[in-house]
């Protein structure tokens, strides 16, 4: 059990380091929505499934369990709504200016 | 038990919101008011032979918050009641909202607060709390110079709560309680040198809440700031200051071993010489009192520090007086603005004439503003100086000359005839009987000076009459040396004009604080 | 000079905001650091008595050498509380301001509410 | 690790500090924000973490609902006018203050007191609150028992911060349905997916009130969880069906009630009479502060967007 929590936890971290390392390769506004949107979503929720699976059928687990669905159903929404706002004030993916934020995501 | 002091009044003040002001409403407020008062009375006598001791809960040894009422305390109750009846019968037939009569009700219960609290954290709130109610009172009117003055005050405060705040963590952490009594007792035993930087921090904060040197540029803002209603400024000058000096008292209690009296004592000195400076360049009716409340300030604080009996009572009763006074002449500047709606006082000519009985009290308060034989200013002023050596006296009596100076020139507009013409509307009879009362009072407490703090603060204090006649005379001496100063340089001088315009900037405060803050560090190091 | 290292991050950070507070022309900045100066004070509260390995206060009977301070923590629920109020005070202040005289910044909003 | 976190904190004050656009500024200082609660946590209270965190929330929705109506938030918008902005690039002007707060910050380090902390009143209250106040988690029974005097002041700090923003802020008529609604209005995933955390959001406030008395969390914490599920009804909705007077009304008579139920428990010391359990009182109390900040934050909240809405 132990084992394999922390083979879950590296995996996480593995899909992690490959979104940052995308971060900076792509320069592109929605690129890079895209790599910050796997960095949260999969990578977080990875780590908290092998933290749960480390601890075994306890009543910790179940509360990570919840934490993880609540992450899954939000962070995509943080994602989506980041990049609906920049398309919609106008910002185009070929242009290499910083795009505008007029929302604060997530609230 | 004595959390209702402060429960009451804060009662009294959501009740008269929830029911939006009628003259019921106010006449219940003034009703309790008079109430209030006569508790505080009640309190006094009872502190005038032991100590009111109540610990909310009844938990035992400095769980939970103290409260205590002693002789000193009561006799600021006593001052901060009558005061606040006084304006609220000033304000009685005033338009204001239910909000202003909320804001100044909790105000009162929280100064009430202020004088009873024993516990280091519960002085915190409460400071905080005061600041935000007094910054939406100064902006009440919602003009853009009040705004502003207002959001510098709010935030100033805020800045320098931080610091006590600071301070407080301090010296949880090294006695363990939170109690001023129970801190006293451990912080006694500890080292000196531990006892510094909680110190500084602290005294930081309530430096600027006196409104000390350095620290002293929002307080004209705050209290001369023509949008505010002068029921505000009143209380303001006359009572708020007085709580940031009562804390004074309180932590240079708790911290003795520690504090230079010395350094104080010129700071106290210079803050005096610079208000009146400041108030005698100044044209507008609001601001020249609001800088002789600076003046007067620094008079106080130098009769603290100065390790003598004699000065330590008169400064209370100073304190006292200057409450009476203070008030007094700003509640009838605000009479004489609604009446030649300016407040600029080249163009306010005639009061005596339009209206005498405002020009009398005026002419009472000043009168004992600036110390003269038989009115309440002479017998805390005498007090003051008499305890003092020589160099310290000198600058007390050149205090006391720049005050001089600084109402002859705010007297002339009792004299000559009006420029502008004044409204003819009546003025209210509830205005002039506060006022009047305060100004009899100024009276009284001259004549009855002696008998007055025996019984206020216990202290057996007897005048002679050669002293009588050598106060007098230096009276009469800096009278006469200060008119001719006024007639001579201070009249038509050019300088008048560039210092009124010397100013400091937010920055410029938070820059003089820290820089305060240093300074007290290294004194107290090299000194204590 | 022996003091604990933790203690240092709070002073650290109440400098820094006394810095922004020295240096910032606007008022906003002014608020911010404010806020920050109130985070610097809480963070010392709480730092009061650390030890590694810290656990909540919370329990019947707590052993008493490795659980947390309770009342710095309680202390600091009111502090934010006021911090709150004063940051929201302030932000309508600062609108209130920034609509009758259009400033944003301390000199500015000197000049306008002179006139 | 708590000093990794702590740098981290520096870090991003240092980054707050030296940003002049106004946007970045409250992004910082929602991360900033973050970073605290979690020192606060691994200070071992998780009370103050959870308060920080929920504050924060609204902090960073009071900035951006208060600049976005009023500065504008492109990207370009800076914090001071244009003609004081020009001479920032001058380094000069930097080195005085910087000088000066390192001064001070050196002086400061010089002072430290050396003396452990003195741990008295940490001892008192660990081995006395459950015999005293009751529940079991000590920071609620020292903020709801022995300090409740404190607890009525800071209520009555928010009351006044609600009447001051209410004095301020203009206009007194709210509940108008008027206004563009907002572009998430039209953003399907989004309003479907809030309406489906919102019940979440509600029962995660509820749970931390009724249990604050046992568990971390209070009545103000679990205030602010609920207020901020109005915050949400809002970003999908963009109504202004919420009668602010009322509401105001109701918080006033709730501070009385407080201020009464806290004088006639602990000051009166009723509970020692009757024969209810102290959990009672705590839990009386905590929903009571409930609902109290409630009101208040959801009043502070639509004065700020609804100011100067006629």
């Amino acid at each position: 059990m132990q084992i394999a929590g922390n083979i879950i936890i590296i995996i996480g971290i593995i899909f992690m380091f490959f979104g940052v390392i995308g971060i900076y390769k792509f320069k592109n506004f929605y690129s890079r929505i895209l790599i910050s949107g796997q960095i949260d979503t999969v990578g977080a929720l990875t780590v908290i499934i092998g933290i749960a699976v480390k601890h075994g059928i306890s009543f910790f687990s179940l509360k990570l369990l919840l934490l993880a669905g609540i992450i899954l159903l939000l962070n995509p929404l943080a994602t989506h709504i980041t990049a609906r706002s920049a398309r919609l004030s106008g910002y185009l993916a070929q242009e290499q200016e910083p795009p505008p934020h007029d929302k604060k995501d997530g609230v | 038990m004595l959390a209702y002091f402060v429960i009451i009044p804060i009662l009294i003040a959501v009740f008269l919101y929830v029911f939006p002001s009628s003259k019921a409403g106010r006449l219940i407020a003034v009703i309790t008011q008079t109430a209030l008062v006569g508790l505080a009375f009640y309190l006094f006598f009872i502190c005038k032979s032991r100590d009111v001791v109540s610990n909310i809960g009844n938990y035992e040894s400095f769980l939970g918050i103290t409260l205590r009422a002693d002789a000193l305390s009561s006799v600021f109750i006593i001052l901060t009641s009558f005061i606040f009846l006084i304006v609220a019968v000033y304000t009685f037939n005033e338009k204001y909202n239910g909000l202003f009569w909320f804001l100044l009700f909790i105000w009162e219960g929280l100064l009430i607060g202020i004088f009873l609290s024993r516990d280091l954290f519960n002085i915190f709130v409460l400071v905080e709390v005061t600041t935000v109610a007094v910054a939406v009172l100064i902006m009440f009117n919602r003009d853009n110079r009040s705004m502003y003055d207002g959001m510098v005050y709010l935030m100033i405060n805020t800045v320098a709560v931080q610091f006590y705040l600071f301070g407080t963590g301090y010296v949880y952490k090294l006695t363990g309680v939170l109690d001023i009594d129970a801190a006293a007792k451990v912080l006694e035993e500890l080292d000196k040198s531990s006892l510094i930087l909680p110190y500084a921090l602290i005294i930081t904060a309530i430096s600027l809440k006196c409104a000390l040197v350095p620290l002293f540029s929002w307080l004209p803002k705050a209290h001369g700031t023509p949008g505010a209603p002068s029921a505000v400024s009143a209380i303001l000058s006359g009572l708020h200051i007085k709580g940031a000096v009562y804390l004074f008292i309180q932590f240079n209690d708790l911290f003795k071993e520690v504090v230079v009296s010395e350094f104080f004592l010129i700071i106290g000195i210079i803050t005096g010489i610079v208000g009146f400076i400041f108030a005698m360049s100044q044209k507008d009716i609001k601001l020249i009192l609001a800088y002789s409340t600076i003046s007067q300030i620094g008079m106080i604080i130098t009769g603290l520090n100065n390790d003598d009996i004699y000065s330590y009572t008169g400064s209370l009763y100073h304190i006292f007086n200057h409450a009476l006074f203070k008030s007094a002449l700003f509640l009838s500047a605000g009479i004489i603005i609604k009446i030649y709606n300016t407040r600029d006082i080249y163009k306010i000519r005639g009061v005596l004439k339009r209206s005498p009985l405002i020009g009398a009290v005026i002419i009472m308060a000043i009168l004992g503003i600036i110390g003269t034989p038989f009115f309440n200013g002479s017998v805390s002023k005498y007090f003051i100086f008499s305890g003092t050596s020589l160099p310290v006296g000198g600058a007390i009596l050149l205090i006391n000359l720049g005050t001089i100076i600084t109402f002859i020139r705010f007297s002339s507009i009792l004299f000559g005839k009006p420029q502008t013409e004044p409204d003819p509307a009546k003025t209210d009879k509830c205005k002039q009987a506060a006022v009047l009362v305060l100004g009899t009072l100024c009276l009284v407490g001259g004549i009855l000076g002696e008998q007055l703090i025996e019984f206020l603060f216990n202290v057996k204090v007897s005048v002679d009459t050669a002293g009588y006649l050598q106060k007098s005379a230096l009276f009469t001496a800096s009278a006469v040396g200060g008119y001719l100063i006024y007639k001579l340089y201070i009249k038509n001088s050019p300088r008048l004009k560039q210092v009124r315009e010397i100013e400091l900037s937010f920055r410029g405060m938070c820059v003089s604080v820290g820089a305060f803050f240093a300074v007290v560090l290294v004194v107290t190091k090299l000194f204590a | 000079m022996v003091f604990d290292i933790i203690e240092i991050f709070s002073v650290l950070m109440f400098f820094i905001s006394f810095y922004g507070l020295i240096t910032s022309k606007s008022i906003i900045k002014s608020v911010v650091s404010i806020l920050l100066m109130e985070s610097a004070v809480i963070m010392f509260f709480l730092s009061i008595g650390y030890t590694s390995g810290i656990m909540p206060p919370i329990g019947q009977n707590p052993e008493t050498e490795t659980v947390a301070d309770p009342l710095p923590q309680a202390l600091m629920i009111t502090a934010i509380i006021i911090g709150v109020a004063v940051v929201a005070v302030n932000l309508i202040m600062l609108i209130s301001l920034y609509r009758q005289c259009k400033a944003k910044d301390w000199d500015a909003a000197k000049k306008k509410s002179m006139e | 690790m708590i000093y990794a976190f702590l740098t981290l904190w520096i870090v991003g004050a240092l980054l707050i500090i030296r940003e002049s656009k106004i946007i970045r500024m409250i992004i910082y200082l929602g991360i900033f924000s973050l970073i605290s609660s979690v020192c606060f946590y691994m200070f071992g209270a998780p009370d103050v973490a959870i308060a920080e965190a929920a504050i924060s929330v609204f902090s960073t929705v009071f900035f951006i609902v208060c600049f976005e109506k009023h500065f504008g938030l492109a990207v370009g918008v800076s914090d001071v006018t244009p003609e004081s902005a020009e001479n920032r690039t001058n380094l000069k002007k930097y080195i005085p203050p910087v000088v000066f707060t390192i001064f001070l910050f050196v002086l400061f380090i010089f002072f430290i007191p050396e003396n452990p902390a003195n741990s008295y009143l940490k001892d008192q209250y660990l081995s006395l609150f459950s015999r005293d106040v009751g529940g079991e988690n000590s920071v609620t029974s020292i903020y709801l028992g022995y300090r409740v005097y404190d607890t009525l002041f800071e209520a009555l700090m928010l009351l006044v911060g609600i009447v001051s923003v209410t004095h301020l802020s203009r206009y007194c008529e709210t509940s108008v349905k008027e206004g563009k609604p907002s572009d998430i209005n039209r953003a399907d995933i989004a309003v479907f997916t809030i309406r489906v955390i919102c019940p979440v959001m509600l029962l995660f406030g509820i749970y931390l009130i009724l249990n604050g008395h046992i568990s971390p969390g209070g009545g103000f914490q679990g205030g602010a969880a609920i207020a901020s599920f109005f915050v949400c009804r809002y970003m999908i909705y963009d109504i202004y069906d919420i009668p602010i007077e009322r509401i105001i009304m109701v918080e006033k008579i709730i501070y009385v009630v407080v201020v009464l139920l806290a004088v006639l428990f602990i000051f009166i010391g009723l509970h020692s009479f009757l024969p209810l359990p102290q959990s009672v009182y705590l839990i009386t109390m905590n929903l009571l502060i409930g609902a109290k900040v409630t009101c208040g934050l959801i009043i502070i909240f639509y004065r700020f967007i609804a100011f100067e809405r006629r």
